[in-house]
């Protein structure tokens, strides 16, 4: 039992990292951005070539090596953030919502197989792995790499619900998202606040990318896709938009995945956590923080 | 409802409007004259060249059309998004392949099946969800999508992972399209047969119904809950069931494409109603232009033969049609052909510059509501 | 007759009481006018009516039936027509659209008709399309009616909302501010458009902030302060009510 | 409109997947059956014909495999001899025996595909589970966990398994799991696997889950023997897993010339036609596809469809990398080939049984 | 510093919204435009901040070439435009509202001692303070639109129809609050229906019919023209 939780909560916490830059680039322009996993991707890969040109770094030990080539992927795909947003969604503001959801569909084809024809279809495989001796707390086996992810996950999420919620730039960014034109108005650079949005949640999505190559070790090119989906379902049944929400809706995704394999087996879990999903939605109509936006006639 | 009080009723207009521009440049003339062209030209084409290979991808992109312009009916004019469409088509290909391989039923004998499977499968997710806004509809849709895809997979009525082989082509009263049939020295095999009858009944049905679906009463109520749920009720328009009807429609557009796609492929398994097929067709339906019926016959045939026009650049085709994708959306937001397009040759109605007069006119006799 | 009777209506949000137990009555061919401070609950108590809010208490009746709890769509079908106070106008359908959907429960014609375009469709269409232009003419719209409702400036757009409640058909009308953002001869025309809907035997509501309107075109004036009735009568002795004039005129504001 | 002509190359069509999740298979094959058609054209061709190859991408999907097998038929090839993912293969097979065109089909191998006509050169799903049964029954473990990756091959394998080893008897199934082969944290599938306490697993899907899982099986303090079927064996697996967790695991596979003598050439060539990559599953598969077309058409004297079906279903003794072709009534090798194969030194997986007592 | 529009002409697609216009507000000056529906009201203030561009013609305010300057830039120099339709943030509380309105003054105190000001001024917003600025009532919402302007610290105020949905009490606040403010020397450009109000406080007036300035003076003489009696106050 408690290691099917701690099972939950390890995975859910990394559908978290990425529905907290989902959440961010949809609370700031409603946009589904179908092309978030591929950041991660994007993340992986990129600390993959770092890591093969710093290999003689190696020696100083992996977890410092691993912490600089991570920072240097999350300004990489920050910026690649900023860029896609540039020439590919910034074109398209005030556009229907869905042509911009399905130009993310095609930032994300683009994304994918341009690292397939870069890379090759095969996985590669990272060149530093993290795994801790289990130790058991509680009868769950849990390993100092995976407390590390949740920690820095856990404190992402408090950093980024303070800017937003306590600062004018967040302000703004919420701003932005209830109404452009409006924002102009009290002065708001519309295009900068939105750069840094995306700059910031890419960024993220990098840190989960090189985070997930070193736990797990091996990388491939639609290694995005899948976890792009969860991640937005993630950040739905949170209450999309709501930095808690996406914290919250990860772990719960985790959760639900974690017991449906256990009670119905591995081949109706998702048939098991949609379920609920749906049913849980059906109730709660905006997620488990989503506020109720009252629209007045 | 009481009928002892005064309803208000219509004035007759009293002020002068300009003609409808008439003759072949007037948009509607032109647009239906348009359509026909096109679809006589797909008529005649295999008389032209019926390589399988061609016969074989417009047979898919017609049904894709199909498929698109039923998602059309639910996106395009209702403005939901539905990110799990596929899976209608599922159930109509589960249902008629399950019914003719298990069952000896005839596709033909399959279809009410098909349409009362579609209506529940649309009744079903619709029902409790519809209330649901946005995105968090689109969420619940992507989940009933991979429900259906999983179960599939897992059922062994379904065929499970392998699906559904040995589906048989269409055959009416007893006489098959796998007969072939011979005409004036021609000779028609199955599948130009085939190709023939998705195009008539397919093409021609599924659009022209629901391109006119999207004009009269339906239409206006689908698109003005699209545009604002609130003022729309205050229209009169009861929202839930209106949507309810969008989904039901669609799905059993998408359960006839998947009727179709069965019996044009012989085979089917759950892999091909992965939720990138759901994308696919949303694709079709943005890129082409929502709730155009051109637009939309665009952006299915792009969608579905961008990738074979493609193969000439084998490893790199999916590179190239995600760049064309967002170039094509960069420099076109609002689709290929948008629902509102002029194109700029037709002739206009040419509207008087007004002054406002601003004096009201007389209105009707008052009348008894009966 | 009366039309519309509203008893003991109450609704409030968190801790604000917007509506606190109205009651008043509209009969048919009568303009009755609802005044008030900013937030006094006059459009609140309109949702409450046109079923938008779920009231807290009270009772409403509707042409002899109860309408509480009822949705919006089927108080509009049982007669009641609204306009909101800013203006909400479908944008992607253009003018001549937009009235049309105020006429959608009146049209006959089902799914079948519009697939096949079957006789009775043709006919339902055209009778609309004429229906719609006459609304259009009605409310002095003069505008090219195939426009996008968003390419119109603000009065415009106004007179189109009119047009499209009229088109439901009403037996009585809600009225938010049509004044708002008109002029002083724009507002003349709109008088003159009320007057002639109440002469074809239609009750109206009107909230509005123009006393000049309100004066000369109401036969009774409700007014409204902390959601609750503060006043009841005719133009002339609400003009004079000190209470009124404390709370909501201003002294020397009387037109 | 279709049908080869008779004069030119002869045109042999090949369906893999070059896009979508199982892209990395396409170039192993190609390179395998170009390395086989060069071979044979060095050797004069076909009845002094050139043998060319044709390869579409079927995206391991049932819409763009008809599409494509339609454009191959178009392009006139006179043989198929691709097939990766029995989904995407299946509804190939009326359009290419519609056509006449015959089928050699170097990897799909789910059970559904058996008897309809098509030549199978890989072992089907019954002959590697009774493989895997052998195996297991030698190792004389007690209770066994099957998991599969809920795709057709991997499922049709396990639920072959399962249900022959109910008969074969000698140990007990404690444990049908699946996995989904897309996710990269398989913790809750390894505690289902622990908590069933086997002494013994059997993973029948692809090496990229595989090699998770496996590792993460171990990293769980899973200590009983892990054994896995041909779509993980390769190369690729062991790195993916990471050193040290491949001791126990074995893999059910056809024998390939890597194992055999005189491997070293076969992948020198094939390094030469790749391009200095190394061939990979279903590499020597496609190879041998080739041959037994080129074979079939040598003894059938033309190219017609037919007449090469004849001849191909009459090979007799063809040495193929399984060992010496000769088909069963149903199309399907009749002597599966499948041996136990182990993680080597190197990391690629090497002989450990041939299973022959 | 003066503004001044030079002979602009405003085109959306088809439609010629402004011919011609000419019109210059002096430093310091309330002046008022009237005009009927659709005469370019909105149109004039919409070009002069920003969010539409003239397709000829110049726009300049003191030294600044307002055809170049970017909208952002323009609410740092202090001119700040407030639309038609209010455009109140709808889910975000009355507070978070006012605090946008001082999103690009630096001084966190100035904010807050504007903010207190705006509740000082409207007393109903203070009581309004945490609640979401989209359920407010319309009154409300005007009150919060103006108030949300007046935290910016605005040396040049264009209004768009501010007295729009008030009770006639707030409209008398309302303009008392804008000459008040224009006393403190903001220059302000406003748009009112309520011509009786507008011209009231203005100083000068322009008279817009179909994008065209058809008439202009003092304040004071418009109010007495027989016309502008006619068309925008009535008897
Ligand atoms: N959905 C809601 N949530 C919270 N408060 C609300 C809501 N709707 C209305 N209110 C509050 O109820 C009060 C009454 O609002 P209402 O809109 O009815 O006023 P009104 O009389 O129409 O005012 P105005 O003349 O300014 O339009 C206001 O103070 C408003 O803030
Ligand atoms: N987005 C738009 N697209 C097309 N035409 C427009 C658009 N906005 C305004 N117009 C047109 O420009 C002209 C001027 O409109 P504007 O909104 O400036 O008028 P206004 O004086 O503010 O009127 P009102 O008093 O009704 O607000 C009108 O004829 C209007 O139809
Ligand atoms: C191992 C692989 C050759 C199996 C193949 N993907 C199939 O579907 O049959
Ligand atoms: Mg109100
Ligand atoms: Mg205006």
């Amino acid at each position: 039992m408690s290691q099917l939780i701690w099972n939950g909560l390890f995975v859910g916490s990394f559908y978290a990292l990425i529905a907290l830059g989902y959440s961010m680039v949809y609370g700031i322009i409603k946009l589904l951005n179908f092309a978030h996993g591929d950041i991660y991707m994007l993340g992986a890969f990129f600390s993959f070539v770092v890591l093969g040109g710093m290999s003689g770094l190696l020696g100083i030990g992996s977890i410092p090596v691993l912490l600089l080539v991570m920072l240097i992927a999350m300004l990489f795909t920050g910026f690649m953030g900023v860029f896609i947003e540039r020439v590919a969604y910034r074109p398209l503001r005030g556009s229907p919502r869905l042509s911009v959801l399905i130009t993310a569909v095609g930032v994300s084809f683009t994304l994918e197989y341009a690292v397939r024809q870069i890379f090759g279809p095969n996985p590669e495989v990272f060149p530093i792995r993290l795994s801790g001796t289990p130790i058991t707390i509680l009868g769950a086996r849990i390993t100092l790499p995976q407390v590390v992810l949740m920690i820095v996950a856990a404190l992402l999420m408090f950093g980024l619900q303070r800017y937003i919620m306590h600062t004018r730039e967040g302000r703004a960014m919420r701003a932005i998202a209830l109404d452009q034109t409006a924002s102009l108005l009290m002065g708001v650079n519309v295009n900068k606040v939105i750069s840094r949005t995306f700059f910031i949640g890419s960024a993220l999505a990098g840190a989960a990318g090189v985070m997930a190559a070193a736990y797990y070790g091996s990388i491939d090119f639609l290694m995005g896709f899948v976890i792009g989906l969860k991640a937005f379902t993630a950040a739905v049944i949170g209450g999309i938009g709501n930095i808690y929400g996406a914290m919250l809706g990860g772990l719960v995704l985790g959760l639900l995945e974690s017991f449906g394999t256990h009670l119905f087996g591995g081949e109706w879990r998702d048939v098991f956590a949609f379920g609920f999903l749906i049913l849980f939605l059906t109730f709660r109509p905006t997620g488990i923080l989503g506020e109720r936006v009252t629209e007045r006639v | 409802m009481t009928t002892d009080s005064t309803r208000l009723h219509a004035p007759a207009p009293f002020i002068d409007r300009a003609p409808q521009p008439s003759g072949i440049l007037a948009p509607n003339t032109f647009m239906k004259t348009l359509g026909a062209v096109c679809f006589v030209t797909a008529l005649v084409l295999p008389f032209i060249s019926a390589t399988p290979y061609l016969i074989s991808i417009l047979t898919s992109a017609f049904i894709y059309i199909v498929l698109a312009m039923g998602l059309n009916v639910v996106v395009g004019y209702a403005g939901l998004l539905d990110l799990g469409y596929i899976a209608f088509m599922a159930v109509g290909a589960y249902t008629s392949g399950i019914l003719t391989t298990r069952f000896g039923f005839s596709m033909l004998e399959t279809i009410p099946f098909v349409v009362v499977a579609c209506i529940i499968a649309g009744v079903i997710i619709g029902g409790p969800t519809l209330r649901l806004r946005t995105d968090y509809l689109a969420i619940v849709t992507l989940g009933f999508g991979e429900i259906v895809r999983i179960t599939a997979n897992n059922l062994t009525v379904t065929g499970g992972p392998t699906g559904i082989h040995g589906i048989p082509t269409w055959s009416f009263f007893g006489w098959s399209f796998a007969d072939g049939v011979t005409i004036g020295g021609l000779y028609f095999n199955s599948k130009i047969l085939f190709y023939y009858f998705v195009l008539v009944v397919g093409v021609g049905g599924a659009v022209v119904a629901a391109a006119r679906l999207g004009k009269g009463k339906m239409g206006r109520a689908w698109k003005s809950i699209r545009d604002d749920e609130d003022v729309s009720e205050a229209m009169g328009i009861n929202g839930y069931r209106t949507k309810l009807m969008a989904y039901v429609i669609g799905a059993i557009w998408g359960g006839f494409a998947g009727t179709l796609m069965g019996a044009h492929l012989t085979a089917i398994s759950p892999n091909s109603f992965l939720f990138l097929y759901s994308a696919l067709v949303l694709m079709a339906v943005v890129l082409g232009g929502m709730a155009s019926t051109p637009g939309v016959i665009i952006g299915a045939l792009f969608v579905s033969l961008a990738p074979e026009f493609l193969r000439e650049f084998s490893e790199w085709r999916f590179l190239l049609f995600g760049l064309l994708l967002v170039v094509t959306m960069v420099f076109r937001p609002k689709g290929i052909w948008p629902e509102n397009a002029v194109l700029p040759f037709l002739k206009k109605r040419q509207v008087p510059a007004h002054e406002p007069v601003g004096a009201t006119g007389p209105v009707a006799e008052p009348e008894e509501a009966s | 007759m009366t039309l519309l009777q509203v008893e003991d209506l109450a609704i409030s949000f968190g801790g604000i009481k917007a509506v606190d137990g109205l009651s008043f009555s509209v009969s048919q061919g009568e303009i009755v006018s609802v005044i008030g401070p900013n937030g006094a609950g006059k459009t609140s108590a309109f949702n409450c009516i046109s079923g938008f809010y779920r009231p807290n208490q009270g009772k409403i009746h509707f042409d002899g039936e109860s309408i509480i709890r009822r949705k919006p769509s089927y108080i509009t079908r049982a007669g009641m027509a609204r306009t909101f106070q800013n203006v909400r106008l479908f944008k992607d359908m253009d003018v001549l659209e937009n009235v049309k959907t105020g006429m959608h429960s009146r049209l006959r014609q089902n799914v079948l008709d519009i697939m096949l375009h079957t006789p009775r469709y043709h006919r339902s269409e055209a009778a609309c399309t004429q229906d719609a232009r006459g609304w259009l003419d009605f409310v002095g719209f003069r505008a090219d009616d195939e426009l996008l409702v968003t390419q119109l400036p603000y009065g415009e757009q106004r007179r189109v909302e009119i047009a499209r409640a009229l088109a439901t058909q009403p037996k009585l009308l809600l009225l938010d501010e049509p004044g708002a953002g008109l002029n002083h001869s724009e507002k003349n025309e709109l008088m003159e458009l009320i007057r002639k809907v109440r002469d074809a035997g239609i009750g109206i509501v009107l909230i509005e902030h123009d006393m000049g309107l309100v004066m000369q075109v109401s036969e009774r004036i409700v007014v409204l302060n902390h959601g609750r009735e503060i006043a009841d009568g005719t133009p002339e002795e609400i003009k004079n009510d000190p209470v009124v004039i404390a709370a909501y005129l201003g002294e020397e504001e009387t037109v | 409109d279709g049908g080869g002509s008779d004069e030119g190359p002869i045109k042999l069509g090949m369906l893999a997947p070059f896009s979508g999740s199982e892209a990395a298979f396409g170039d192993y094959m190609k390179n395998g059956a170009q390395l086989a058609i060069d071979e044979i054209n060095d050797d004069g061709g076909v009845d002094g014909r050139d043998l060319e190859l044709v390869v579409e991408d079927d995206a391991c999907d049932a819409t763009a495999s008809v599409a494509a097998a339609q454009k191959l038929v178009t392009a006139g090839v006179l043989a198929s001899v691709g097939g990766y993912c029995s989904g995407a293969t299946l509804p190939t097979i009326p359009v290419f025996s519609d056509a006449d065109i015959p089928m050699v089909i170097p990897a799909a191998n789910s059970n559904a595909i058996v008897g309809q006509g098509a030549f199978m050169i890989n072992g089907t799903g019954a002959q590697q589970a009774e493989a895997g049964i052998k195996f297991a029954t030698k190792l004389g473990v007690t209770k066994v966990a099957a998991v599969n990756d809920q795709t057709d091959y991997s499922k049709d394998l396990a639920d072959t398994f399962i249900a022959d080893a109910e008969e074969a008897g000698g140990f007990e199934v404690v444990l049908d799991g699946a996995v989904n082969p897309d996710d990269k944290d398989f913790s809750a599938n390894v505690k289902a696997i622990i908590d069933a306490e086997p002494e013994f697993v059997y993973w029948t899907g692809y090496y990229q889950a595989g090699g998770l899982l496996v590792r993460q099986l171990r990293e769980a303090g899973y200590e009983g023997t892990v054994l896995v079927g041909d779509g993980t064996v390769d190369a690729q697996f062991a790195e993916i897993a990471g050193d040290g967790f491949t001791d126990d695991v074995f893999g059910t596979f056809t024998k390939t010339p890597d194992m055999l003598e005189g491997a070293d050439d076969w992948i020198a060539a094939y390094k030469d036609v790749s391009g200095g990559e190394a061939p990979g599953p279903y590499s020597i598969q496609s190879y041998d596809a080739v041959r037994v077309v080129a074979e079939g058409m040598k003894d059938a004297g033309s190219t017609d469809g037919k007449a090469v079906n004849e001849a191909i279903a009459a090979i007799d003794g063809l040495e193929l990398s399984s060992g010496p072709l000769k088909f069963t009534e149903d199309r399907t090798l009749s002597g599966g080939g499948f041996v136990i194969v182990e993680v080597g030194p190197e990391g690629d997986f090497v002989l450990h049984d041939d299973l022959q007592d | 510093m003066r503004l001044t529009l030079d002979s602009v002409d405003l085109f959306y697609h088809r439609v010629h919204a402004l011919r011609e216009l000419s019109l210059v507000v002096e430093d310091g000056e309330i002046v008022s435009l009237l005009g009927n529906n659709g005469a370019g009201k909105t149109s004039t203030l919409s070009l002069i901040s920003g969010l539409v561009k003239a397709r000829s013609g110049e726009v300049t305010w003191g030294e600044h070439d307002l055809t170049r300057m970017r909208p952002w830039d323009m609410v740092g120099a202090g001119l700040i435009h407030v639309p038609e339709g209010r455009r109140i943030f709808s889910t975000m509380s009355v507070h978070e509202n006012l605090l946008l309105g001082g999103y690009l003054v630096d001084d966190a105190q100035l904010v807050r001692d504007r903010t207190e000001h705006a509740y000082e001024l409207m007393p109903r917003l203070a009581e309004r303070r945490n609640q979401q600025g989209g359920t407010l009532s319309g009154g409300e919402q005007q009150m919060l639109a103006v108030g949300r302007a007046l935290v910016s610290g605005p040396k040049l105020l264009l209004l768009d129809e501010p007295s729009m949905g008030l009770a006639p009490l707030v409209v008398k606040q309302v303009m008392e609050v804008i000459e008040a403010i224009n006393a403190e020397g903001t220059t302000v450009l406003l748009v009112e229906q309520n011509a009786r109000a507008a011209l009231k406080i203005a100083h000068r007036a322009y008279v817009l019919e179909s994008g065209r300035v058809t008439m202009e003076g003092p304040a004071s003489e418009l109010a007495q023209d027989p016309k502008v009696i006619e068309a925008y106050l009535g008897v």
